[in-house]
């Protein structure tokens, strides 16, 4: 049988490749957006800052552990409803902007735990509406979801076999979840280097994907290793092409953190009147993700952030 | 039968197919029409390039040069079981007036045997948006009644949604010698259209559940030049899975 | 931070490493054992030979579709319980003696389908005691289940959000799996090349897992591309060096399936009295799976078996 | 702490671990009495060999030299959910007697203030076997009742099954200036050991919760020279997780 379908030469056949600006309008308003970033690795920097500059509103925002891509969404005013598993920026930082939406009460937030939003994530990408966890129980999160924004996302259950308790979880279903990754073709095949935190359920268990690639390869680089194809082409919508796009976070096997920019960031973003100077200059100020790289860093910094190819970092 | 196939097919859709037939109809259509088609395997494929003469599903002939090779996880659950397969393909040792499929055994004079069961086919047949089966049009392999309830179609004549089940069901029943749908209030197959060669009484004759002629009987039209010449030079070129009943 | 920790030069610093009979011998009779082929792919046939010359009875069996390995043990009266979401040997026939058996009754079967049995598998890896499916609804398949030898492992149930009607599957979770992989290396770490149909469910819904290796590589190899990693070493009891170890199915990149094997022994599988010919005079006749090799085909019949480089059959 | 922590894990165990003291902890065991422990993240790593100086858990720096790369679902679903987990260490805000954990707020005056939240914090504390919390030994860290019960210890002081929590709980408290047990009826913190240097006076004046003088009071055994030199020269050389606090 001989082969057949497109993509070969990894040319656009699908016409799947898009811009930045192209993807970006497309959200609407009011969207459930799912990010991919854990802390400050593979955060969809790129998107945030479209979102950010096309003034995006009343977002649901969900994620495992929030990090710099959504504390720069919740900085930006540009959520409504927050639903995370935990936040951090690592040793730079807590995600100031976060923690302080939720003291001032600015935003909805549903605090769960990675395990938990992670099998939120795989029950929506399963198509189960709900699933069972033996975490949260007994904690002080559950009772704060059972009487806050989460009372109708968890309920006391028992397994049906054993009498087992259990909390069901109802599953999640982003409208869309922006995935950072190493590795994509024309047809939106990706792979992911490194570890992958809940991307896998996450993505898929979102109605729209969009991926943000480092680095487009042919289909055929794809067909040679099919094993490593962690989200399949034909659930992907659209693919930006952005290497740098994670800037200043790290990409596993492309490029390091930049501890320099981040140690700025935090500085804007522990004080809520210098939040607004970080977005209006870095982000607001760039028509686009290459002039906030050349408004960020120099080709020389840049360089100097490029992953060792035995280290990955 | 692989040409009638394609043509229920639209580009963009995500197919899972199974060995043969559907299979044979799955990249014909994506050679002609549907060149964005997504063919699946449930063992884990994604928009495979078959090659040489795959005898199964666990051929590496049969999800050579893929783009992804997953796991029953990805393609069962969380395409099919999410709900975002189009159409299944099915075979069947019997199908039924309401579209239920037997592929589990068949009762000869009180002697049961066994044969290889569901696999993915209840799978499909529950959750795929809709299902096309792909079978030799034969009078005891489409009974009133299956022996044996395999897969589901329209279980009792009743709507999927009052039986629970998730996805659209039967859809098409395409034979050597017909193409065969359901009607949308009593959910029983009816004649679509009949193969070039035959004819509604041999059709009928040929099918254990009673069939009406309808009104608008047509013929199943001919696979054309173009459809022959690819089946033929690329699809199956050692006639594996053709023979004559294109 | 200094690299610490063992397995650098692929060497057997784990003591895992063991022969087919040491761990054979460690299956007690009554074990419920999972295999990991599908059809007549990937089949542990070197461990299913020696369960038979060991005769092992008595055994419970789950498989997603029962293939070449479970014909053999079910043919050699080793299974008292069946447990199976289908079974084929491809083009080569039906699987005669697991079908013979349920004719005759002489074993407790359960019939399920490919996504329920994987469903289960997930549920027992994800340490869940059930799980809900909407497969099976309304099928004979769960009507035969519910009167028979299933009737404790399916239970109709709603969801608790939606109210949308599931059955509820009991989590299964083996004694043993047997996996056959391609790659593995001395801790146990295993890659698995091609389609992986429920392997990685099934095998960490085990209690124990069995890894029967095409090759045994350097840990450091491992630690090159660890995203391939789909078992990881910690999981695994032994690993089992056994070239050919599938051998008559096949192992996507290593060597093809052998026809003329496979036909000889449906020949002798769809006849009851002649199963027991093939048993001894190829599995019985054999002290072990090199002598089995020497017996069912010489070196160049093995050679022309081998995997070509660019087609991987 | 690190050597104390070291100590609570045995050969063959496998671990979950954050950044700092614990990975430390760790590491010194598997370099010396338990060369085969596995250390797990939660974001999807095996076996790691951490290398220069990670900034947390998504530094390429800490799962550098993986034998496995994977995700939650296996970490944290596969291996913590499935009860494999033999230890699990956690840092914290504040502990209490019951060994309940807050990562996720502080109360000063009426104000709230909020921090990282649980991340993998609730399910390791819901599903290890037994967990090790290591901190900083402050009266304000350790109080009565925690302003928040972010991971459950023995909450209320029932027991794990009454709660209906799987996993065995809290194990130990390790600080800087003890190591804290649970008493198996009362389900309190007790002291086990204070370190060289301090004394049951300073430690229960440090502590927010009642301790009672054990009977058979130790004193923490301090690190050996071997193990000394293993955490100076090989796991942390630039002294960026230990500072004083070996």
């Amino acid at each position: 049988m001989a082969p057949t379908g497109p993509g070969e030469a990894g040319a656009d056949l699908t016409g799947k490749i898009r811009t930045l600006a192209e993807v970006v309008k497309t959200v609407p308003d009011g969207a459930h957006v799912a990010l991919g970033g854990f802390a400050i690795a593979r955060n969809p920097i790129a998107v945030v800052h479209e979102l950010i500059r096309r003034n995006k509103r009343n977002l649901t925002l969900s994620q495992g552990v929030a990090g710099l891509d959504t504390d720069l969404l919740v900085g930006a005013g540009a959520v409504r409803h927050l639903i995370i598993g935990g936040g951090s920026l690592d040793r730079f930082g807590p995600v100031h902007c976060v923690n302080r939406a939720r003291e001032t009460g600015s935003l909805v937030y549903e605090d769960w735990t990675s395990l938990s939003i992670c099998f939120r994530y795989l029950a929506g990408a399963l198509g189960l509406s709900f699933i069972p966890i033996k975490s949260l129980i007994a904690s002080e999160i559950l009772a704060r979801l059972e009487g806050g924004a989460g009372s109708d996302q968890v309920k006391a259950m028992q397994c049906p076999f054993t009498g087992e308790p259990y909390v069901a979880l109802k599953a999640l279903v982003p409208d869309i979840c922006f995935l950072h990754v190493q590795i994509a073709d024309a047809e939106g095949n990706c792979r992911i280097l490194g570890p992958r935190w809940d991307n896998e359920e996450q993505a898929k268990a979102a109605k729209r994907i969009i991926v943000v690639a480092e680095e487009i390869v042919p289909t055929d680089e794809i067909r040679r290793e099919p094993e490593r194809t962690i989200i399949p082409g034909h659930r992907v919508e659209a693919i930006i092409h952005q290497p740098f796009g994670a800037y200043p976070a790290s990409v596993f096997g492309c490029y390091d953190y930049d501890a320099n920019h981040l140690k700025l960031y935090v500085e804007h973003a522990r004080d809520p009147a210098r939040v607004f100077d970080y977005i209006d200059k870095y982000i607001l100020g760039s028509s686009d993700h290459w002039a906030w790289l050349a408004k960020a860093a120099d080709m020389r910094q840049l360089s100097a952030l490029k992953a060792e190819r035995n280290l990955g970092y | 039968m692989a040409a009638a196939g394609a043509r229920e097919l639209k580009d963009g859709e995500t197919v899972v197919v199974g060995i043969g037939l559907p299979q044979v109809a799955c990249f014909l259509a994506k050679a002609t029409h549907a060149p964005g088609l997504t063919p699946l395997l449930e063992i884990g494929v994604a928009n495979m390039q078959p090659k040489d003469t795959p005898v199964g599903l666990a051929d590496s002939r049969i999800f050579y040069r893929a783009t992804c090779w997953s796991g029953f996880l990805d393609v069962m659950g969380m395409n099919l079981h999410r709900g975002l397969v189009d159409t299944g393909f099915l075979g069947a040792l019997e199908v039924d007036r309401f579209g239920n499929i037997n592929t589990t055994l068949s009762r000869q004079g009180g002697k049961v045997r066994y044969f290889n069961g569901s696999a993915g086919g209840n799978d499909v047949a529950s959750l795929a948006k809709r299902v096309i089966i792909i079978m030799r049009h034969e009078r005891r392999k489409l009974p009133v009644a299956v022996s044996h309830l395999t897969s589901p179609g329209f279980p009792g004549g009743k709507s999927r949604a009052e039986s629970g089940l998730r996805g659209g069901g039967p859809h098409r029943i395409i034979t050597d010698k017909a193409v065969l749908g359901f009607d949308g209030e009593t959910r029983t197959a009816r004649l679509i259209s009949v193969h070039p060669g035959t004819s509604f009484e041999e059709v009928a004759a040929n099918t254990g559940f009673p069939l009406r002629r309808p009104d608008d009987l047509a013929e199943t039209p001919l696979p054309s030049a173009e459809q022959l010449r690819i089946l033929r030079e690329e699809i199956d070129p050692k006639s594996v899975y053709l023979g004559q009943a294109i």
